[in-house]
């Protein structure tokens, strides 16, 4: 069981590249959706008037 | 074809002209090559090392670093008062601007080289004249892949604000076949030996002047147009 | 007017659909099992011992960054051949994975390489291919950050997209050859892992390939679907901007 | 590519249907439509940012639209055809001229490019029509803008085009630069060339004009003959009122 440690941190390397990568791909795409939601909006209350 | 070549002319002869007026490409790509050489120089105790293994590196280290200046200058002439929208106004191929250019690039590298070599050899204490021949025919099929590449991607980065620094990051990774054949075919031809023994590297770097002059003629289009 | 604007939402995609849960799951699925496979079902390696375990984190890691340069590649070519937004897109985001692909395989490589060769680093032929890799797509992703958005970035994008995928094969020969001239590595050299392979270990190998490669398809649609709401976000803008 | 020898024959010298250029959130162009004869002067105005400059783009084949169709001297500009560059001249407030050759250089190259025969003696005609066959060999990078704009004209006309754009040509000129400019449009138009021009300066774009058009916001807005736009005073009270009512 020598060498645990390298293992370790060769795991923690890529979940934690992989984990980063979709937690900010979420990130931007909660923002963006808000973003749509807002514009989609006021297109609509614009065109209804 | 022959008004192709006569345009392909017409443009290395108009770069030509603003060259032997202004001398700045000439002489800033000369200086700066000597720079080079002689940083390396300073780093590396050349009484440690063998001369003949390390020379080659350093010499096309420094045509290349001063070629990236060559190219970020040569197209940034092209853009000052939007020459280059003239060239692409007139009624020629887009690929007659893309040789012209790369001709005219090459030209220059070789004229640099031709320069550098007299410096190289007394700096590095090698003999070039015994093996000049094929010396030459090295640095001919390097440079004219390093011009090929380096015109496409120059008139690419040209557009951008950041080019000067965008043109080294993108040319030089996609160098590195040229920057380490070029380096071994040099050490062999310097200590003596045959280029027959190397034929892989020579076709590997003819393999890449293919490549990048097929490439670049088919996509010039799309990067000169708006 | 609202009735076309709800065929439009339905034809962007941007909310996740039907086939976007069946990949979800079927991603998750698939990874549940390569764990399960590399931690339990598959024994330790006899001579590298434990650390032998990072190589199914590893390869697959290598196979889908290559893939994901592939598919730049070939959406490059598609993009000036066509001129479609789409496949801008697709090159974009397929650049972007392989990105994190490429730099999690050099952050893992070394990781494996010090307890098994006894150095961080090694020029091995891969080693350099892979590190050549990573500076030319970072160059592309960089290129695509400094440029504006339009149909001009995209063309630039995908010459270098085509430029740097028909480097591959040369840089692979000039660094073999290259590395071949440098003392090969000390303790058990690469070609290891395929000549001592046993069933056990080939299976876990395929398994684990089949998840990555499950990731890298999940991964690429949440990026192309932010990417596609953009665009929307854009498409609506411009509406308003240019409503008389 | 398979092409006949023939130019295309077309009683328009240019036409132009649903054009639009988008430059990322903006649309420059949507959907300039217009037709003009051979032989005809348009003068464009607009406001700055209404697209003018990238609808000459698009008509010399600079530009690619995004949507749309052009055609000039017959032949569609998205075909990038070499021998519709040799019908147009350009001339616009970028010379297009190397600083660091004299004009005489300048303009032999362009003679090469065009492959004219006798590519020195045409240059040197071209310099004695805009009257600096004196100053030929000095270098361009030391002329005064109205000079530089006197050798673009000359380069522009070289290969002798149907189909001039000018874009703003008057912008920076001096009082003898603009009156000569003025002589030579007026001689384009005596020679029955097709002129596409856009400029700020009422008085003068009338004066030639044979159409005239109102660009605003990526359109023509008004595109009238010149006998309907009235004198400088009566037009400038209708651009006026064209670009508020769209704007």
């Amino acid at each position: 069981m020598k060498n645990l440690g390298f293992l370790f941190a060769a795991n923690l390397a890529i979940w934690g590249g992989i984990v980063f990568y979709i937690f900010t791909l979420m990130k931007r795409n909660r923002a963006l959706r808000r973003d749509l939601d807002l514009i989609q909006e006021t297109v609509k209350k614009e065109s209804g008037k | 074809m022959n008004s192709f070549f006569g345009q392909v002319r017409a443009i290395v002869w108009k770069d030509f002209l603003t060259e032997f007026k202004t001398r700045e490409l000439f002489s800033s790509m000369f200086v700066f090559a000597v720079l080079v050489i002689l940083i390396f120089i300073f780093s590396v105790d050349l009484s440690l090392v063998n001369s003949e293994e390390v020379g080659p590196g350093v010499l096309w280290v420094a045509v290349i670093f001063a070629g990236t200046l060559g190219l970020n200058r040569s197209f940034t002439l092209e853009k000052e008062n939007s020459g280059l929208q003239g060239l692409l106004l007139a009624p020629i191929d887009r690929a007659a601007i893309y040789f012209g250019k790369m001709l005219s690039n090459l030209i220059f590298f070789l004229v640099m080289e031709a320069f550098i070599l007299p410096v190289f050899m007394v700096f590095f204490n090698i003999d070039l004249l015994s093996n000049l021949g094929p010396l030459l025919l090295v640095l001919l099929i390097g440079t004219l892949g390093f011009s090929a590449l380096g015109t496409l991607l120059s008139s690419l980065s040209s557009n951008l604000k950041t080019r000067e620094i965008m043109l080294p990051l993108l040319l030089y990774p996609l160098m590195v076949p040229i920057a380490i054949g070029a380096v071994r075919l040099t050490e062999q031809v310097l200590t003596g030996g045959a280029l027959g023994d190397m034929m892989n590297w020579v076709g590997l770097i003819l393999c890449f002047d293919v490549i990048y002059l097929a490439v670049s003629i088919m996509t010039i289009d799309h990067i000169l147009e708006d | 007017m609202s009735a076309e604007h709800e065929l439009e939402e339905e034809e962007t995609g941007t909310r996740p659909g039907e086939g976007g849960q069946v990949l979800f799951w079927l991603t998750a699925v698939g990874f549940v099992g390569a764990l399960a496979a590399i931690f339990v079902f598959v024994p330790t390696e006899v001579t590298e011992g434990i650390v032998q375990r990072i190589m199914y984190f590893h390869v697959p890691c290598a196979w889908v960054a290559f893939f994901a340069f592939f598919i730049v590649f070939f959406c490059s070519v598609l993009f000036l051949w066509r001129r479609e937004r789409e496949w801008d897109i697709y090159a974009h985001a397929s650049a972007e994975i392989g990105m994190l692909f490429c730099s999690l395989v050099l952050i893992t490589g070394p990781i494996w390489a010090k307890p098994i060769w006894g150095v961080w680093w090694t020029w091995d032929p891969r080693l350099t291919l892979t590190l050549v890799l990573w500076l030319i797509y970072a160059a592309y992703l960089m290129l695509r950050l400094q440029t504006a958005e339009g149909s001009a970035r995209a063309k630039y994008c995908a010459v270098v997209g085509i430029v740097g995928a028909l480097d591959i094969p040369l840089i692979h020969f000039s660094v073999l050859w290259w590395g071949s001239q440098h003392p090969a590595p000390k303790i058990i050299t690469s070609e290891g892992l395929g000549s001592g392979i046993d069933t056990s270990m080939g299976i876990t190998l395929l398994v684990a390939l089949g998840a990555f490669t499950l990731v890298y398809f999940l991964l690429m649609s949440l990026r192309v679907n932010i990417e596609k709401m953009k665009d929307e976000i854009d498409r609506l803008k411009k509406q308003r901007l240019y409503s008389n | 590519m398979v092409q006949t020898d023939a130019p295309p024959s077309n009683e328009f010298a240019i036409e132009s249907k649903g054009l639009r250029k988008q430059f990322g959130l903006i649309e420059a162009l949507r959907g300039v439509e217009f037709r003009l004869r051979a032989g005809e002067f348009l003068t464009i105005f607009g406001p700055n940012g209404a697209g003018k400059t990238t609808l000459l783009g698009i008509l010399s084949s600079l530009t690619r639209p995004t949507a749309g169709q052009a055609r000039v001297a017959g032949y569609d500009v998205t075909d990038n055809d070499p021998r519709m560059r040799r019908e147009i001249g350009v001339i616009s407030h970028a010379s297009f001229l190397y600083p660091d050759l004299t004009a005489l250089e300048n303009l032999v190259f362009y003679a090469r490019l065009y492959g004219l025969a006798d590519p020195e003696a045409v240059a040197l005609r071209g310099l004695e029509e805009v009257e600096l066959s004196l100053r030929r060999h000095d270098k361009v990078g030391t002329f005064s803008r109205g000079m530089v704009q006197r050798v673009s004209i000359a380069r522009a006309m070289i290969h002798n085009p149907s189909i001039l754009f000018l874009d703003e040509p008057y912008t920076g000129l001096d009082q003898h630069a603009s009156l000569l400019l003025e002589r030579h449009l007026k001689e384009l138009k005596t020679e029955k060339r097709t002129v596409v021009m856009t400029t700020h300066d009422f008085g003068r774009g009338l004066e030639m004009a044979d159409r005239v058009a109102i660009q605003v916001k990526g359109r023509f807005a008004k595109f009238l003959d010149r006998a309907d736009a009235g004198d400088a005073a009566a037009f400038e009270r209708l651009y006026i009122d064209t670009v508020e009512g769209v704007l």
